[in-house]
């Protein structure tokens, strides 16, 4: 375990959540790849401050990412519910047609 | 050592009891002998070792029984008992086969495991005709195991669910004998439900009538809504009580209405069952009236209700003589 | 580093597999719910890596907080894709190529980064206790975060009930808030001024 | 490089020995749920005390049922998951000397263990694909939104007052007086967060009989048997937690340290298993109003309180 290993990890963490939320069709699963994303930035922040600078200032960071986080995944379930009640559509390319 | 385990194992099956159509005297006696011997119903079919058949079942009826057969996991017994005296023997025989080794393992060997799935195939093929076009999935109409899926409808809530058609009994534990209950579920909520009722193969005499047994088929049903709660010490209690122990009656009476004030039995279950037990006989409900009644609730409530009024169903006093005989 | 015995490698080197292929397998499995709960194993190995670098309290919040979320999420999942538990072939997926070209691309450049950068020697040493010295952070240099955070999170709360539900509680009770609520809840649509319903 | 290793395989046969030990206590206090189960049930003690046995004799008989198209891996890990939970439950409290998972975050580790039961019992649900199961799972997640969040604020409380999240360090703050005596709210909170993990008791709809048993419904044998074992278990090593957290962990006269941890464990499991027997099942919608607009603003209001007591006594 080293820095480059764990950043390697993270990397290929947040390349598969990007690949999810570019290419999933369904609201919730855009969500999971950010969550994946998410959890990337995680791993390399997390290993990062391990290995460079393990202060405490760098663990609040780390918890401000877990709680924007959250607020992501509430946001995004409330939208999503909203969105399926007025228009009984889960995709994100209905959704883009919603504004035309 | 074997043999010891396998008595251990038997000493007390758990038996799924349905009651056929007009089968209600039969399936109560059942209950009772259940607990002289410390026996306990099971609640479903796949964690039970016997299946008991209180009644004669009707010829279309048949196939479903077997279907229900099926799911028992086995090692597995089944009886049919048709008058309320046979049924002590009915119990013996049940663990006797339990217990045979040979028989049991001739019936595993020649145990087609996918009767169900048979049966949900036709079953499907039946649906195919009625399912409307559904924009954007058209492939996803069937899942691989040739399941129907179910299709969307607004809730109560305004949010669109599946909506999924539930039916309830005609074969199903704790239900009265011969109705047919298919529910419209959105979630696990009653949106619509159809009634039909199962006639008895032929017409089957109460063995006694007059005020005391209208007062057995109260506390059946009492009994038979504590079980449903999970309450197995009070639902004994209920089933033992004999119009000549009125103390037993009252105990058991206090805690229905104790449970109704705490919210655990739907309000209009307790009214019920406290008029039927402690004032007079309430009036009899129409299947139409008990459409209404079910709609709305969700599915445990649809239970507790059903087992609340069985003694008033139209259907259940046709087959089987009533609380005004 | 100084702390990379054989066993904390191997369990890191588990973590991390685990973590990437049960993300892989987000959008590879057939079914929602299997969907859902490879991400929760994903996280769960994240936290289990964070855990390898003494993140204990971040390590442990990252599971208790993605479990319950993944359990959330699998409702959310099951209702908007109207799925039964049956393993069933599903692609739902746009500009595939592009994707898997972009995602690729992120890859090697964030990896080479990683494996390229010439990282700077640790400064400084972690406290002995990671948790407290974390608690007094936030509860003395860094409160102004916190104090963010909080109404953030209320705020957040609000805004999902707000967004998501179609009721008031007017809807429920009418203006008569004394009332004792209808049980059932409600019945049939949605109804304005909610009609008590003596059951 | 082979140091660390070698101590870590020199410390294998005492972690083997402690992990054997943990999961004795595990089946122990499960057997004493059961029996406790049955005697509020109405059964004879006797009987009760070999009501465990012949049920598992009968089930590990049992064939299993097979359900149309059900996502059995799903199915299987809902089920079998319930009994490890509550072993590593178990290994996190100190008996005697130190716990067998000792660590300064014990109490987050409870709460992220007892969460992972979210998961598992609505995987049961799930994975069974009848409409039984589905109903109890939800159920379940409906509930478990609504104990959670007083149980979490529950274990809240004994941390401030001990200013530690470490299990030990919270049992041994208690010498002078129990936690459970000055902060009952948090300890009824945290009990019926107990039963909600177990789903038994007024909590128990999700596996509710007159649904057929909810998530249990298409369960048989052995898979029955876990299940049935490891809700007994989730309610032991609930129980068990509550020593060192609100009961004073080892502190007593007389018996050594680790004996009363398990003698409270045991009594604490029998009196919730019967009080579990004997209070009705309440529905799901009727659950909600009380744990959300009365329990959990209580929770709040014992954590507050401690917090200012700890505050202005030190």
């Amino acid at each position: 375990m080293t820095v480059e290993t764990v950043l390697l990890v993270a990397s290929a963490l947040l390349s598969i959540g990007l690949y999810g939320a570019l290419s999933q069709q369904v609201v919730v699963m855009v969500m999971m790849g950010l969550e994946l994303m998410i959890a990337g930035v995680l791993l390399a922040l997390g290993g990062l401050w391990w290995f460079l600078s393990p202060d405490p200032s760098g663990q609040v960071l780390l918890l401000v990412v877990l709680a924007a986080m959250t607020v992501e995944m509430a946001t995004g379930f409330a939208i999503a519910t909203l969105l399926h009640r007025r228009t009984g559509t889960d995709m994100t390319d209905m959704a883009a047609e919603l504004h035309e | 050592m074997r043999g010891r385990v396998v008595t251990l194992a038997t000493a007390r099956p758990r038996v799924y009891v349905v009651e056929a159509p007009g089968g209600r005297y039969v399936r109560a006696e059942t209950h009772r002998e259940l607990d002289r011997r410390g026996w306990q119903p099971a609640p479903s079919p796949a964690s039970a070792d016997a299946l008991l058949i209180a009644g004669t079942l009707p010829d279309p009826l048949r196939a479903a029984a077997d279907v229900l057969w099926s799911q028992l996991p086995g090692p597995r017994a089944r009886a049919e008992p048709t008058a309320v005296s046979s049924v002590p023997s009915t119990l013996d025989g049940l663990r006797a086969c339990l217990r045979d080794r040979a028989g049991q393992l001739a019936d595993r060997r020649g145990r087609e495991l996918d009767e169900a799935t048979r049966w949900v195939r036709s079953d499907s093929a039946r649906h195919d005709e009625t399912d409307h076009d559904d924009m954007d999935h058209d492939d996803m109409e069937m899942a691989p195991g040739g399941l129907v899926l179910a299709q969307g409808a607004p809730d109560r809530d305004g949010l669109e669910m599946d909506a999924l058609r539930h039916p309830l009994g005609p074969l199903l534990d704790r239900w009265p004998g011969g109705l047919e209950l298919v529910t419209t579920l959105h979630g696990d909520v009653v949106v619509e439900a159809e009634v039909t009722w199962w006639e008895p193969p032929h017409p089957t005499a109460p063995p006694q009538t007059g005020r005391a047994d209208d007062l057995a088929g109260g506390w059946d049903a009492a009994a038979t809504v504590l079980s449903l709660l999970g309450d197995e010490r009070q639902a004994r209690l209920a089933r033992s009580v004999a119009p000549s122990s009125p103390e037993v009656g009252d105990r058991v009476l206090r805690r229905l209405d104790r449970l109704t004030r705490r919210g655990a039995l739907p309000r209009t279950a307790g009214e019920v069952l406290h008029t039927a037990l402690a004032d007079s006989v309430p009036a009899l409900i129409s299947d139409d009236e008990l459409v209404e009644l079910v709609s709305g609730r969700d599915l445990g409530d649809v239970r507790l209700l059903v087992a609340a009024h069985a003694p008033l169903l139209q259907g259940v006093v046709d087959a089987s003589g009533s609380l005004d005989d | 580093m100084t702390d990379s015995s054989l066993v904390v490698d191997l369990a890191f080197w588990g973590c991390a597999v685990v973590a990437v292929v049960f993300g892989a397998l987000v959008f590879v499995v057939d079914s929602m719910a299997r969907a859902t709960y490879a991400l929760a194993v994903s996280f769960v190995a994240t936290g289990g890596a964070l855990l390898l670098m003494q993140q204990s309290y971040l390590g442990v919040i990252v599971v208790l907080m993605m479990v319950m979320e993944m359990a959330v999420m699998a409702v959310y999942m099951v209702m908007f894709m109207g799925m039964n538990p049956a393993l069933m072939p599903m692609s739902m997926v746009h500009s595939h190529r592009t994707a898997l070209g972009a995602s690729l691309v992120t890859f090697v450049v964030l990896g080479s980064g990683a494996v390229l950068v010439p990282w700077p020697e640790r400064r400084g040493a972690p406290s002995p206790d990671v948790t407290e010295a974390l608690g007094r952070a936030i509860m003395e240099s860094h409160m102004l975060v916190m104090m963010a955070v909080g109404p953030v999170m209320v705020a957040t709360i609000v805004v999902g009930v707000a967004l998501s539900t179609a009721r008031t509680r007017y809807d429920r009770l009418g203006d008569d808030l004394d009332q004792t609520p209808t049980d059932p809840p409600l019945r049939g649509e949605t109804q304005r001024g909610g009609r008590r319903r003596d059951r | 490089m082979t140091d660390p290793l070698a101590d870590q395989l020199a410390r294998l046969p005492a972690a083997a020995l402690g992990a054997v030990l943990a999961l004795g206590l595990v089946l122990v206090l499960a057997w004493t749920a059961s029996v406790s189960r049955g005697v509020a049930a109405g059964r004879a003690v006797p009987a009760s005390m070999a009501h465990a046995p012949a049920e598992a004799a009968r089930l590990l008989r049992q064939g299993r049922r097979t359900t149309l198209s059900a996502d059995r891996l799903l199915w299987r890990v809902g089920g079998w998951g319930l009994f490890p939970v509550a072993v590593l439950l178990i290994a996190l409290v100190p008996v005697g000397e130190t716990a067998l998972l000792p660590g300064s975050l014990g109490v987050v580790w409870a709460n992220a263990l007892d969460v992972v039961v979210w998961a598992l019992v609505w995987l049961l649900g799930w994975g069974a694909n009848s409409v039984a199961g589905l109903v109890g799972g939800y159920r379940f997640l409906a509930l478990a939104l609504g104990y959670e969040l007083p149980l979490m604020f529950a274990l809240v409380a004994p941390a401030i007052a001990a200013s530690s999240l470490d299990l030990a360090v919270v049992a041994d703050a208690q010498s002078s007086l129990w936690y459970a005596v000055w902060m009952p709210v948090a300890f009824v909170a945290y009990l019926v967060g107990v039963l909600g993990f177990a789903v038994s008791g007024p909590l128990a709809a999700p596996v509710g009989s007159e649904v057929s048993d909810g998530a249990l419904a298409e369960l048989s044998g052995p898979d029955l048997l876990v299940v049935r074992a490891g809700r007994h278990a989730l309610m032991g090593a609930g129980a068990a937690i509550a020593v060192p957290l609100f009961l004073g962990g080892g502190s007593g006269p007389w018996l050594p340290d680790a004996v009363w941890v398990v003698l409270k464990a045991l009594l604490l499991t029998g009196a919730l298993a019967w009080a579990a027997g004997r209070l009705p099942t309440l529905r799901t919608h009727q659950l909600m109003e009380p744990l959300w607009t009365i329990l959990l603003p209580l929770v709040v209001l014992q954590d507050l309180v401690v917090a200012v007591l700890v505050v202005s006594g030190s």
